[in-house]
């Protein structure tokens, strides 16, 4: 799709990518302003991506520092992998906002500032002595561009009949009026969607398509900008696409399952940010075979899953950090009763509350190794957005085929950022189809710990006759899952058990390298730092430096071909958002090895510069 | 997965609800004589054996799955009703016990307890009473007496006990009863009126730990004077007691408390004692009745307080998953469904 | 550790309570006007500001303690009166309050509610009802109507939900009441009356959060309508409302139940009237009306349910740690306590 | 103390060491009975350590394989480390006991067996098809003696009015009075106390005391034995003792903090298998400054401890891994608002419910990193019975000291074993003074995250006027304590806590190494297996062996020298009872080691003997 636009005095520049960031109030609209543009942008055919990041949950006051809201989006010709680690352009809707993100934005970048809320008031709030747009530095380091956005919002609303506070409301529709003009996307897209989001209120339909108007006008006659800027459409794979974030694709993921499978997904957890969008979703599609449960606690959620999957539903839970805690003793519990449940652990700031809207990568070990007593588990992580579909459809798929509860990790980076995201059809999907038993499997009798040649057990569930059974905590005599005591039965099943997830590795793909199969540094990552260090290894090829990049889609079983590739290289870093946890593991896992590791604890993804940075340190 | 549809219901005995596995309960456990009356409740229902799945959290009374030829759960201590949340709402069509302790249910797993009697999910909960931990040997439990010495409580337990009734009445238990371990015949009635209910139905059986809470219920068990300790609450019929059924339970409405009185004395006729009700919407004769046990020179009310039908947890869950299929168009296909929303399309 | 015997206990005024760290609460909450009042209600007891603690779990509501310029704990989502347990037994003379909300309490931190409850330790909860969970945004809570649509209920909520003081009352607790946020000089009352009470005081706030369920209590709240819809419960006096007074709560005592009358009409006079009475052990009148704010065509009672002084939690278990230090002989050596049972010497 | 006894017609051999398991039915009172031949060797000096050993909870029917309960004691004339391997002596009971032991026994061990138990009705419940006892092969395999102690202790009790069942409940006492006989034990100490443990039925004390002496001359009388035997007294350091099990040494350890630190102890936990001995010893201790409070759930058990904490307390929990499970949350709160609180994991067979009477370690790696986000704390390890006092006094000081949570880890076999303990005098304990806040620490404000040079935070209690202040779990200003979303605070506030919990290496004291600095081979046990690692590594030097041990009593941190001490031996063997958790975790610590790791998980201590055999393969 060509990016149509209505013609222009201005030449247009074509530009490889740009990144923005609009940031404002918590009340000014930003998430939205930063949607409509990605939208616009992707219909435009190019590939985004995205990341909102807004303050605590918590509404603070007006106009100050703790409630701006930002999103950022990453808008490129070629393939995007991330948001992008600095913007070339800010729009800065009040004063606390610029204060908080002008550091971030690149020298020389365009910094787009609405004027009309920079009122004494507002300036105290942001904590300005003086008015900062007044201080020539300003000037000298970005192309600022100030403009009225509250004064011509006022304007283009004039005796509209509505009150201010609706006319406040509909100032973020100018700023995105003005960007949608200044990269060339056609006004009337935007037109559309905002009458389909205003379907309810015609009144506000008007009000809001007038000032996108008005401020998509505003670009082309104020004499203000002396050229505006076109993308290139990306050359993605073809087919049908739309935008998702994490929690959404995850969502859609298991949904998927229950449509193909024809099987009754069964989704029990308890509310927590950044996870809660994937149960209300799911919870919209009753009529596609899903089933959800609020449970009173996270343990009740599981409990509920587990409760379901040993009646013969897919169970899924959804958590984070805290709940994950509480999940515990459950998750014990499925590893030996051998019940197939997803647990999705979206990642947040931690420890204890920690940090519920900022992203972290710092549950791994406890994903690995949280349980007590020999637990082991499959746990695997997604990498983008859009990842989250196919990596719940995996879990799922393994925790039936292998009778045990997966985690899944993926964190609030993913959560909440979005990119393109090409629908599959029914055929590109993994088929899972339970076998639950049917008839005895040893003499006349079921036993429910008789196991096939992979160590699979059978599952057998309520209302077949003659398969009556008793699943539970205590240790299982092999064979019959009689309650047995005896040691050298014990060892035996926790052998057994632990064989079994090693045994998943058959599942489990080899390593792609992104780079020569040799080289002075490799870089190995894991989950949502996919796009940054994906980028940086990118980049880093292209100075001319033999870099590589490992993304660590399976955390256990690890990849059969990664020991090998980890000891081709004379230098293995491992970026993580977190203290180490992964470059501790490859330690435990590969003796020998011994990556540098590189970490940030901010909250945010990993910096493409930063990483860059730390390789040239370390060639 | 309904592979229930076609099961047959056989004419079951006892002996077809005994796994076979031989408990292994202390002698003289009251956990025997309660298995007992299941399984002789169970075949009269005639649900078909394989449908039927006991859930229990951990404790002596917890082992009972293991003891009946069904499908059962022994999982997490207190966390049962949790697990028999779940089954029952991913397959309505089971019938789903949960068999637990006053540690079990009301320690540890007070919370799924009372958010299971909120909810009316279509579960049948049996907590066997002998307030104590029998499995860790003897420590206080939430139903233990005030100032009751224990392994944990060598001066006396500082705690007031719960009172496990008024505590499933207060969450908005749609049935509440009670019955004890040793008196067969009513317990059955108890267990089959529990069968019966559709909805969270709450038994609380008093039950005898011979070996960490001896003599516990000696009050109410003793054959001499269990006649004038027991109240046996039957529907529509007047709340009446002691050897010769004369004693009975009045309601004063000056003082609006609970008052013991004897027929034919002081002009009392049986047209003054309260007559049971089930059946009754508001709760508060019920939990009347239920405080009254805690009060001492009153007997112990045993049987049905409550039963009362309203749609079940099950049912509404079900019915909105009905109403959404009916006003789905036609099925969508994988790629309808993904493609909700704006999409657009890379040639 | 009582580094407290010293401190005076200076004339307060609200600002002494006023941490300095601004509210981060939407505009228009109603915590606003709960902490306003808790502040306005603090200064008359006169306990030294040092001594008193307040704890939270987590939730919208549970950021109180920042606000608060005292000692505080805001902890983890639903297990705030574990801590505060902690505190008061650990140290009895501090005055401890928990602030909680619908989800934090009843949701997650059901067990720990009615433990609270049962317990009777001196802790003052005050659970701020919006019915619904407002820092997640949205989804529904245990108070939330019966299909009520929300976030994880988009087509409405499957579940009964909790009447918090029926559950309170069910679980044992001594000191249950209710109030509106709007309502300041009523709230600052019964905050007044929880603080005073010694054992557990459990307060029900109805809070209305304008974000995520906004008018939740516009029924109560509505100037117009309010006379007829608030039932304002004091001790001592008849359950008189409505505009001109006229309207009261008699008890049937035929039915046992209560029953809407308008004193004059029908010969009814205000003798007819039900007299409240905080102070009834037996809580089953308490519970009746606690259940008929959920019955239409009632209006709905606000202040104190029950009140009622029994042995404190952290009392008893104070009294036992003194008899055994006033039973113990003279303070045990560490070598004397360690040589406890049988020894023997090595040369 | 000599072993003075009775003159005997035969002549008393000398031995090092007996290793006796007593078995029967648990209705035959085998702990008892273990327990006072315990106490009579411990009183005759000899150093001695026992492994008691009861089927589950729930008593199992009379008669039955699963209802066997056994006490197997070491007793010895040197250092004893363990309960032995194999015993030497079997005195078994009824024929389900010798069923489910008689493997056990070294070959040409002394058997001794209660012939009058040996009923056609109680062989069939030991599975018996026919009488073992007739079986020649076992006369020819052991020195089997067979004693009708049914038989003999109805005829010492005929006439003694007591009930069938009262008489049988004594022959215990004649199987004790038998062995106490054997190993030369003078028969009046006995006497004492029978009347002290039956002072209040004194015809049941006089019964016993009858039966007891019945089995002591029937061994002098009878014609079967031929020698007795003597255990010289050992050379323990000079001091008074007693013998404590794990559980009460903790729990002594706990109240002997609350006696010299003049601060209230507070205890706030939940009963589960096999910690409940702690809380039930100490809830005894009212009067010694310790508060107990047996919380609904483990949750609020740690809950309140860290709430008692807030509030001044020095504050303990106990649990084991289901419960342990269960407070992961907790932990994290109590690392956030670092909180002084020690929680100790008595660890059992696992996962889920598992073996809760067995013991294990497999908790290591959950203690380690089983918390959401970057949680660290300090971990250490109780290395025998007697050890657990002074693993709980370390635990409390390094937590009051640090303001952190401390685990500390011991297992099922520490717990209920046994051992002797010499009595400390106060002034060998290490002082524990918390040092309250009692002023405003920065220009008259109190900063509840002012760290010291150590970077420990200070500690200020509800009741001191002017340092109102609050904590909690959302990440906290380094230095206010107030609520931040900062992600430069966060990063330095995770990298803080982690820092300070590194600082705590300066209490860790180097490992020392048991043998030679350098050698073939270097043991490295941690936890309860250390008397078994300790005597193998004997026997193996004893053997010419150049085999070294080292134990580690801390976790984490890890002792400074560990690292060059693993380096410095060609070979490393690391034995657990576990699947491998410390070998893992050390490779992870020390990159380039890699050592052999020996697992054993059936519930039971490691064997000396099959230690010893694994170096001999690896050497
Ligand atoms: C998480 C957890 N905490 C504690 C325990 C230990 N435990 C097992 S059963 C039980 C209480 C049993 O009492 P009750 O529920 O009354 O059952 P009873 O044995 O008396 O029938 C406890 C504390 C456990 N198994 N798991
Ligand atoms: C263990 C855990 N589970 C879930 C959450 C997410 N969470 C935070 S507050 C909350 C509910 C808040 O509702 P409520 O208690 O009614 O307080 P409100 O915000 O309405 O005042 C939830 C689910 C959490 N923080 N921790
Ligand atoms: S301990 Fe008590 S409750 Fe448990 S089995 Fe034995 S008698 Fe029954
Ligand atoms: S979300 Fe609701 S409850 Fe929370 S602060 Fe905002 S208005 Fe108040
Ligand atoms: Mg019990
Ligand atoms: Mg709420």
């Amino acid at each position: 799709m060509a990016t149509q636009t209505t013609p222009s005095r201005l030449k247009v520049a074509e530009v490889e990518a740009v990144t923005i960031r609009f940031v404002g109030d918590s009340g000014d609209g930003m998430q939205l302003t930063g949607a409509e543009f990605t939208r616009a942008s992707a219909l435009a055919g190019n590939d985004v991506a995205t990341f909102p990041d807004f303050p605590a949950e918590i509404r603070a006051p007006a106009g100050s520092l703790a409630g701006v809201s930002g999103f950022q989006v990453n808008v490129g010709a070629k393939d995007v992998h991330t948001p992008g680690d600095t913007p070339d352009v800010l729009v800065a809707m009040n004063p606390a906002a610029l204060k908080t993100n002008l550091a971030d934005l690149k020298p020389g970048g365009l910094l787009l500032v609405n004027t009309g809320a920079f009122t004494p008031g507002n300036l105290e709030k942001a904590g300005y002595a003086a008015n900062p747009l007044e201080d020539p530095s300003l000037r000298s380091k970005y192309r600022l561009i100030g403009v009225d956005m509250n004064g011509l919002t006022d304007a283009a609303l004039a005796g509209s009949g509505l009150s201010a506070k609706e006319v406040a409301r509909c100032k973020n529709y100018f700023a995105l009026g003005l960007l949608q003009w200044l990269y060339s996307r056609p006004a009337d897209q935007e037109a559309e969607s905002i009458r389909r989001k205003f379907a309810k209120k015609p009144e506000l339909a008007a009000a809001n398509l007038k000032v996108f108007e008005a401020g998509y006008s505003y670009g082309e006659t104020s004499e203000i900008f002396f050229e505006r800027y076109a993308i290139p459409a990306t050359k993605l794979a073809p087919g049908t696409y739309r935008t998702v974030t994490g929690n959404h694709a995850a969502a859609l993921g298991f949904a998927a399952v229950a449509k193909t499978s024809g099987k009754q997904v069964f989704f029990g957890g308890y509310p927590i940010t950044p996870s809660t969008e994937i149960v209300q979703e799911l919870s919209k599609w009753k009529e596609h075979g899903v089933v959800t449960f609020q449970a009173e606690d996270e343990i009740a959620g599981i409990g509920s899953a587990i409760g379901a999957a040993y009646a013969g539903a897919l169970a899924v839970t959804a958590t984070s950090g805290p709940g994950l805690a509480l999940k515990v003793e459950m998750m014990g519990l499925a590893v030996i009763a051998e019940l197939p449940i997803v647990i999705v652990d979206v990642q947040r700031g931690g420890p204890s509350t920690g940090m519920p809207t900022k992203t972290e990568q710092a549950d791994l070990l406890m994903a690995l190794f949280g349980r007590h007593g020999e637990a082991p588990m499959p746990v695997l992580a997604a990498q983008s957005p859009a990842d989250c579909f196919w990596g719940a459809i995996e879990a799922m798929r393994i925790a039936v085929k292998w009778m045990t509860p997966v985690l899944l990790l993926t964190d609030g980076y993913l959560a909440n950022g979005s990119e393109p995201f090409r629908i599959p059809d029914a055929s590109e999907l993994p088929k899972i189809e339970p076998r639950y038993a049917t008839a005895p499997n040893r003499d006349g009798k079921y036993m429910p710990y008789l196991r096939d040649e992979k160590l699979v057990r059978p599952w057998a569930i309520p209302g077949t006759p003659g398969l009556e059974h008793r699943v539970g905590g205590l240790e299982k005599d092999s064979l019959t899952g009689m309650v047995s005591y005896d040691g050298a039965n014990h060892e035996l099943m926790v052998r057994t058990r632990a064989q079994k997830i090693r045994n998943v590795i058959e599942d489990v793909p080899d390593v792609a390298i992104d780079g020569p199969e040799q080289g002075d540094v490799l870089l190995v990552s894991w989950g949502g730092t996919y796009g940054s260090v994906r980028t940086a290894a990118e980049r880093l090829r292209a100075e001319g430096k033999a870099v590589s990049h490992v993304h660590l889609r399976w955390l256990n079983p690890l990849p059969k071909n990664l020991g090998a590739i980890l000891r081709r290289f004379p230098k293995v870093l491992v970026p993580e958002v977190n203290d180490g946890q992964l470059a501790f593991y490859l330690r435990g896992m590969f003796p020998g090895v011994d990556p540098v590791s590189h970490t940030r604890i901010n909250g945010k993804p990993l910096r493409v510069s930063e990483l860059v940075e730390k390789v040239h340190q370390i060639l | 997965m309904s592979t229930t549809q076609d099961a047959p219901a056989p004419a079951y005995t006892k002996k077809d609800f005994e796994s076979g596995v031989d408990p292994r309960w202390c002698p003289g456990c009251g956990d025997y004589s309660i298995i007992n009356q299941v399984q002789r409740t169970l075949p009269a229902a005639g649900v078909p054996r394989e449908n039927i799945v006991f859930v229990s959290g951990i404790g002596c009374s917890s082992r009972f799955p293991y003891y009946m030829r069904n499908y059962g759960m022994h999982t997490i201590h207190g966390r049962a009703p949790s697990f028999a949340t779940g089954i029952k709402l991913s397959r309505p069509e089971l019938q789903v016990w949960v068999v637990t302790g006053d540690g079990d249910a009301l320690a540890i797993g007070g919370n799924h307890f009372i958010h299971a009697c909120r909810r009316n999910v279509d579960l049948k909960i049996l907590m066997f009473n002998n307030r104590i931990y029998g499995l860790t040997k003897g420590q206080v439990s939430p139903t233990s007496e005030f100032g009751k010495k224990t392994k944990t409580t060598p001066h006396g337990s500082p705690d007031y006990p719960f009172n496990p009734p008024a505590l499933a009445l207060g969450a908005g238990a749609t049935f509440v009863a009670r019955s004890i371990d040793v008196e067969g015949p009513h317990l059955g009635g108890v267990l089959k009126a529990a069968q019966d209910h559709e909805g969270t139905a709450f038994v609380e059986v008093f039950q005898n730990c011979p070996v960490f809470n001896d003599g516990a219920y000696e009050f109410l068990a003793d054959k001499a004077s269990k006649a004038d300790t027991q109240l046996r609450m039957e529907h529509g019929k007047p709340l009446l007691f002691g050897k010769d059924g004369k004693k009975g339970i009045r309601f004063n409405p000056r003082t609006v408390t609970l008052e013991v009185v004897t027929v034919g004395e002081g002009g009392i006729t049986e047209a003054d004692i309260l007559v049971h009700d089930v059946q009754r919407e508001d709760p508060t004769l019920a939990f009347m009745l239920a405080n009254m046990g805690a009060t001492p020179g009153f007997p112990t009310p045993i049987g049905v307080f409550r039963d009362v039908r309203l749609p079940t947890g099950d049912e509404i869950t079900w019915n909105l998953i009905d109403q959404a299929k009916a006003a789905a168009k036609k099925p969508a296909s994988l790629t309808e469904f993904l493609s909700q929303g704006e999409t657009w399309t890379v040639k």
